[in-house]
């Protein structure tokens, strides 16, 4: 994996590389702490997996080998930065300290959302896909006028790159210098789809074309990423305008559990990626540089489960929503088909104590 | 009571300028509007009175000034976005039915998508192709939106304040051939309810519903249904999605007529809904069936023909002959 | 007869596969229907039999998928789009309100956008947002447009080859929560014409309209209700724009009585088209107002509570009473 | 206006220059022929303007200014290219053979289209900005199919560049490596939006980022704008795929006769490019060069001149169009609300014999 262009910190191995224009200014403390987010959010993922197969959820939608990605950049973010996912970010979520509860409402089909953006300065999953990118460079023009010290990450895939929604944010971002971040998650597919369908070079060179700079980045990297999104955010708050990021990642699990990907894959492939494995790379840095000690990989592995554990408890309590529900907050005001419509249903008896 | 004599457009421009006044969150998007004070002048001299971050020309895409829009909502922001004329609404359908009309639901009610979307609509201005579309039916079958029309000046001035103070997002229809057309303005108020039917003309026989550009030729029917001996009572819905159905119930009830006009397609369109809705509610006080004056099922026409598609005086006579008849 | 026992999904494949086989100028274009054979497999191993150069794995884009589609029309290719799911229409909304619905007038004649794009349609299959939606209205108002939905994997397989040999685009809606259910084909035909209505249980006290997904409940409803001496007439309307009226008008004018079932919320919509041209076609011989049995005016719920929003047997029984019992 | 990556042949003075990429092709008689139609088209396009001040036209769209643009790329063409325009191609209109009362009925608003599209191979006009570019990627993607020698060439302008449906064109396009050229006719404004807004960054390089060439081209050049777009049509009938061009040139006139181009530009502005006016230094290049006698300018004027009353007759002799025909070719087959709405109108008296 010898590219000129790419911005990596970290082998495969494990072995820091120097990079002209990045440098790690993580300690080994928050690396550990950071490698702790991603152990965490592999091992939500594939208890989400298993509550999908036992039927639990509606759908999940897994991040394995995403997560040096998603931790990196996640973990850049200052507090009150506001970020716009796509439905994939789950490492993302963790990091802005939403309940992993509240991220599966969307996958159990109770809510439409499940949690307040507000709070987490995360904004709502969104499924069509590039619709957020736009919504981000909105937030980030408002972010102008109100003269604020903060920036925007939003998070797209190689496969959204295609979307018109997205490249009209370059557009809107440029002509505005929004304080804006795209993170592009390049993980090689949209589906079936491989990335080069999508675009035959590599997608972080799009940005210049728009008028600001595009980098690439070893989203496998937990150090790039951290580094490569701190600088794009600083930079955006700073008033140097947006930056783009593709992070090239691969997916290592299925698009969603409704899909099947050796239809489209062979698992050769998948085994050459398993050994850039995000999580991997980051432990044989913390053994080797900052001598951790197996015990602590097993704390970690053990709250991971705990976690887990908790996660499925808090899932499984889920209970149906009240089908009247679906009339709330459909208008800010009254609404004479709203009224109508839960005098209809509940008519019917069907809404309210059940 | 201080009233002031102004076009609709001289009528939107103040209604604008209050609204930014009163509320430092509200800004303008849109294509033009800024120096030029859009193709319609409609913000005409405001960028000049609050700066290019409150009235902002936007580069060339619809979709992109919505989509950009809710951001801005998200962050507590008032946009109003100026579609340049309603056939270019399109690109921006995606935004506006997954994302402005849900947002506020999938949010669970925490943010608020309190957004106008201002739309020149309706044809008779004699421009070619996509700049005389009614595309209403589109947002009044999507939940989560809002969709008004002003009809005179008076109305123009004051919903669209109110379309702004709104929680809701509004998809705001203005009927671009009465943009200079003048009228009385109360400047003091207070209005209506911005979604509030308004009886423009009593009369015993025929209920006559329409909104936009539609109510000034209804009422030029209702004078000559008037020679003819038949009396017409006019309703300007205003509000398009919810209609003010109260109003226009009691009316048919007293009447048992109803028509239902508009310059959009007729299938499945906002007439479809009036008069399946208010035969239900009026069925048996009903003479005749709602008959609906529509533009015909095809492309908005060239201009030259366009007088000839659009409901005209005649066709709204006939269709008051047609009820009136009816079963004779 | 050579009749043989599939699901629709299979039947829409073989109706594919049969089209392709026929005109070397019918192409399939989508994401992920290739190796994939697309999310729900109605494509699959046409790839492999047909190339890549007709069945195309596109970039992720709904504006480009339908907007080339419009560009291979011109060139005289039979393009059929798969839109991935019903809420991924609306980036496409522009390209097919704007080009697909209106090239065919624009060039008077000389282009034939014979086109179909295929819509998997209607909620029932547990998905989160966005991939159980019922756009059919926003299509129906579209003049140029037709509207289709089938609803058994005969239909499906008829169908979709009578909508690939139309010259007019098609918006091909497949009830998706069907997909898997079985049915008998004929694959001899000849099938019923395209935009037809199809009677599927005669009765004699309510005439039930619908299409899609809603046709079974509606027959179970049909059942449910005999056994309380009620007697459905059950129509499948197939057809959605235009709507088979004659058929239509037919049954009212022996029953009386009207139920108009859908799952897109009611305002505006299709089944507000139908009430109120029946009622125009049939007043004198209803006995009670038409009623629309639709989706509420909300956007489309949690799947753990879209059955509750979904036109159900109990929502289609309550109707019945309703107009039975009318003015009683 | 020395601009290293403008591709210029011809000085705004009407000297030749050298291009390392571009060398002028064209004989005299060739120059002499397009410097013609530069002629005719902006004869036929003040007439257009004044038939609208008499109320003849509904609106007109001026492309003063732009005839170098235009017939350069319009010339360029092989007889079995396509094309597809926007709403202000009237030189290539007249390149590709349309009569120029036909290009007029639009805008006398007696037909949404004008021409028989496959007859001429030139699309109809486009309105929704962007729209028509997808199609010619289409269209495309058709030609490849069918593995004809030929090629599309499509326009925008610099404000429809923001659309996503042209973005997206440049994703398929190079996806599918589609025998399309772009040819971004950048007159400096968008109505009353200049370019900046749209992109801080020369347009032309938008094209690198999705992976196929941009050329920046002196669109007020009739010398380079005829080489630089065979050139990229020869390579996309070779297969070499897309190519994008911006023609960098200025709108001289207003956007259309319902604009007021005094509320968002200064004359000084207009002035600066009258130097730079594409027939003028074609003219200067014909003297110079060519030894062109002022008889055949004379001879040129006075054929523009008859073409212009003739535009003027056609016009005036179009009627009005029988309102029944508004429900010809809606659909291909019957349709019964067709039907009826012929069945309405006819009794309404309205269609038919007049
Ligand atoms: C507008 C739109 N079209 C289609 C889909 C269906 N869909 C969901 S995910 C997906 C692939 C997305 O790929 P990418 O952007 O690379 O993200 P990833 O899933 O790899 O994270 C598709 C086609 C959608 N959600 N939205
Ligand atoms: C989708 C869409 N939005 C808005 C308009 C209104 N409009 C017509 S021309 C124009 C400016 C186009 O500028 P440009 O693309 O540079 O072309 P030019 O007029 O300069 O040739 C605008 C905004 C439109 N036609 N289509
Ligand atoms: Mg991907
Ligand atoms: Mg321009």
């Amino acid at each position: 994996m010898i590219d000129e262009e790419l911005v990596q910190l970290l082998t495969p191995e494990g072995e820091r590389v120097d990079h002209p224009d990045y440098a790690s200014t993580l300690s080994g403390e928050q690396i550990l702490s950071m490698y702790r987010d991603m152990v965490i959010v592999r091992r939500l993922c594939t208890e989400s997996t298993s509550l999908q197969r036992q039927g639990q959820l509606a759908l999940w939608a897994p991040i394995e080998g995403q997560e040096g990605a998603q931790i990196g950049a996640g973990r850049a973010l200052a507090p009150m930065d506001f970020t716009f996912p796509s439905y994939r970010e789950h490492g993302i979520a963790w990091c802005r300290g939403i309940p992993p509860a509240e991220l599966l409402k969307l996958f159990r089909a109770v809510s439409n959302g499940g949690w307040d953006p507000l709070k987490y300065r995360h904004h709502l999953p969104t499924i069509v896909l590039g619709n957020q990118v736009l919504n981000a460079v909105g937030y980030a023009m408002g972010i102008q006028r109100d003269g604020a010290d903060e920036a925007v990450l939003t998070f797209f895939g190689d496969g959204a790159s295609s979307q018109g929604d997205v490249l009209e944010s370059f557009v809107w971002a440029s002509s505005f210098n929004a304080p804006v971040v795209f993170f592009c998650q390049n993980n090689q597919f949209g589906i079936s789809t491989p990335s080069s369908t999508q675009s035959k070079v590599p997608l972080f060179r799009r940005a210049r074309g728009f008028g600001f700079p595009g980098v690439r980045v070893d989203g496998n990297d937990l150090l790039a990423c951290y580094e490569v999104t701190r600088a794009a955010l600083d930079n955006a708050r700073a008033g140097g305008g947006p930056t783009m990021i593709e992070a090239f990642t691969y997916r290592m699990g299925a698009h969603t559990t409704s899909d099947d990907p050796t239809r489209y894959r062979v698992d050769a492939e998948v085994e050459v990626w398993k050994h850039r494995d995000p999580i991997e790379r980051i432990k044989a840095l913390l053994v080797r540089e900052y001598r951790v000690k197996p015990s602590a990989f097993e704390d970690i592995a053990a709250e991971a489960d705990r976690q887990a554990l908790q996660l499925r408890e808090d899932v499984l309590a889920m209970g149906r929503p009240d089908p009247l529900s679906m009339f709330d907050h459909v208008y800010a005001d009254d609404h004479p088909l709203i009224d109508e419509g839960r005098r209809e249903m509940a008519a019917l008896g069907l809404g309210g104590s059940h | 009571m201080a009233t002031t004599t102004m076009t609709m457009a001289k009528a939107l421009n103040e209604g604008l300028r209050r609204a930014m006044e009163k509320d430092p969150k509200v800004l303008l998007m849109g294509e033009d509007i800024g120096k030029l004070g859009g193709v319609f002048r409609i913000t005409d001299g405001l960028q000049k009175d609050f700066g290019q971050d409150r009235v902002v020309d936007t580069p060339l895409a619809e979709s992109a000034i919505v989509g950009t829009a809710v951001g801005l909502a998200i962050r507590g922001y008032r946009p109003v976005c100026e579609m340049q004329f309603d056939g270019f609404v399109f690109p921006a359908f995606d935004q506006i039915v997954s994302q402005v009309a849900k947002l506020h639901k999938r949010s669970e009610g925490i943010y608020n998508m309190a957004m106008v979307i201002r739309l020149p609509f309706q044809g008779g201005i004699g421009a070619i192709e996509h700049h005389s579309e009614s595309p209403e039916a589109y947002f009044a079958h999507t939940p989560g939106l809002r969709v008004v029309s002003c009809a005179t000046p008076n109305d123009a001035f004051w919903m669209i304040q109110q379309a702004i103070d709104s929680d809701d997002p509004i998809i705001f229809c203005e009927p671009k051939s009465r943009y200079w057309e003048k009228g009385e303005v109360d400047l003091d108020g207070p209005p209506r309810g911005l979604c509030e039917a308004e009886l423009r003309r009593e009369g015993s026989d025929v209920t006559v519903v329409g909104y936009g550009s539609s109510v000034k030729t209804i009422l030029r029917a209702a004078e000559a249904a008037e020679a003819e001996g038949v009396s017409l009572e006019v309703i300007d819905l205003r509000g398009i999605s919810p209609v003010d159905y109260p109003v226009v119930v009691a009316s048919v009830l007293k009447t048992g007529r109803l028509i239902a006009v508009q310059e959009a397609p007729r299938s499945a369109s906002v007439s479809s809904e009036i008069v399946a809705e208010v035969t239900q509610r009026c069925f048996y006080s009903m003479r005749a069936p709602g008959v609906r004056v529509a533009g015909y099922h095809v492309p908005y026409p060239p201009a030259r023909i366009e007088e000839d598609y659009r409901p005209s005086v005649d066709r709204i006579l006939d269709a008051v002959d047609q009820v009136m008849g009816y079963g004779q």
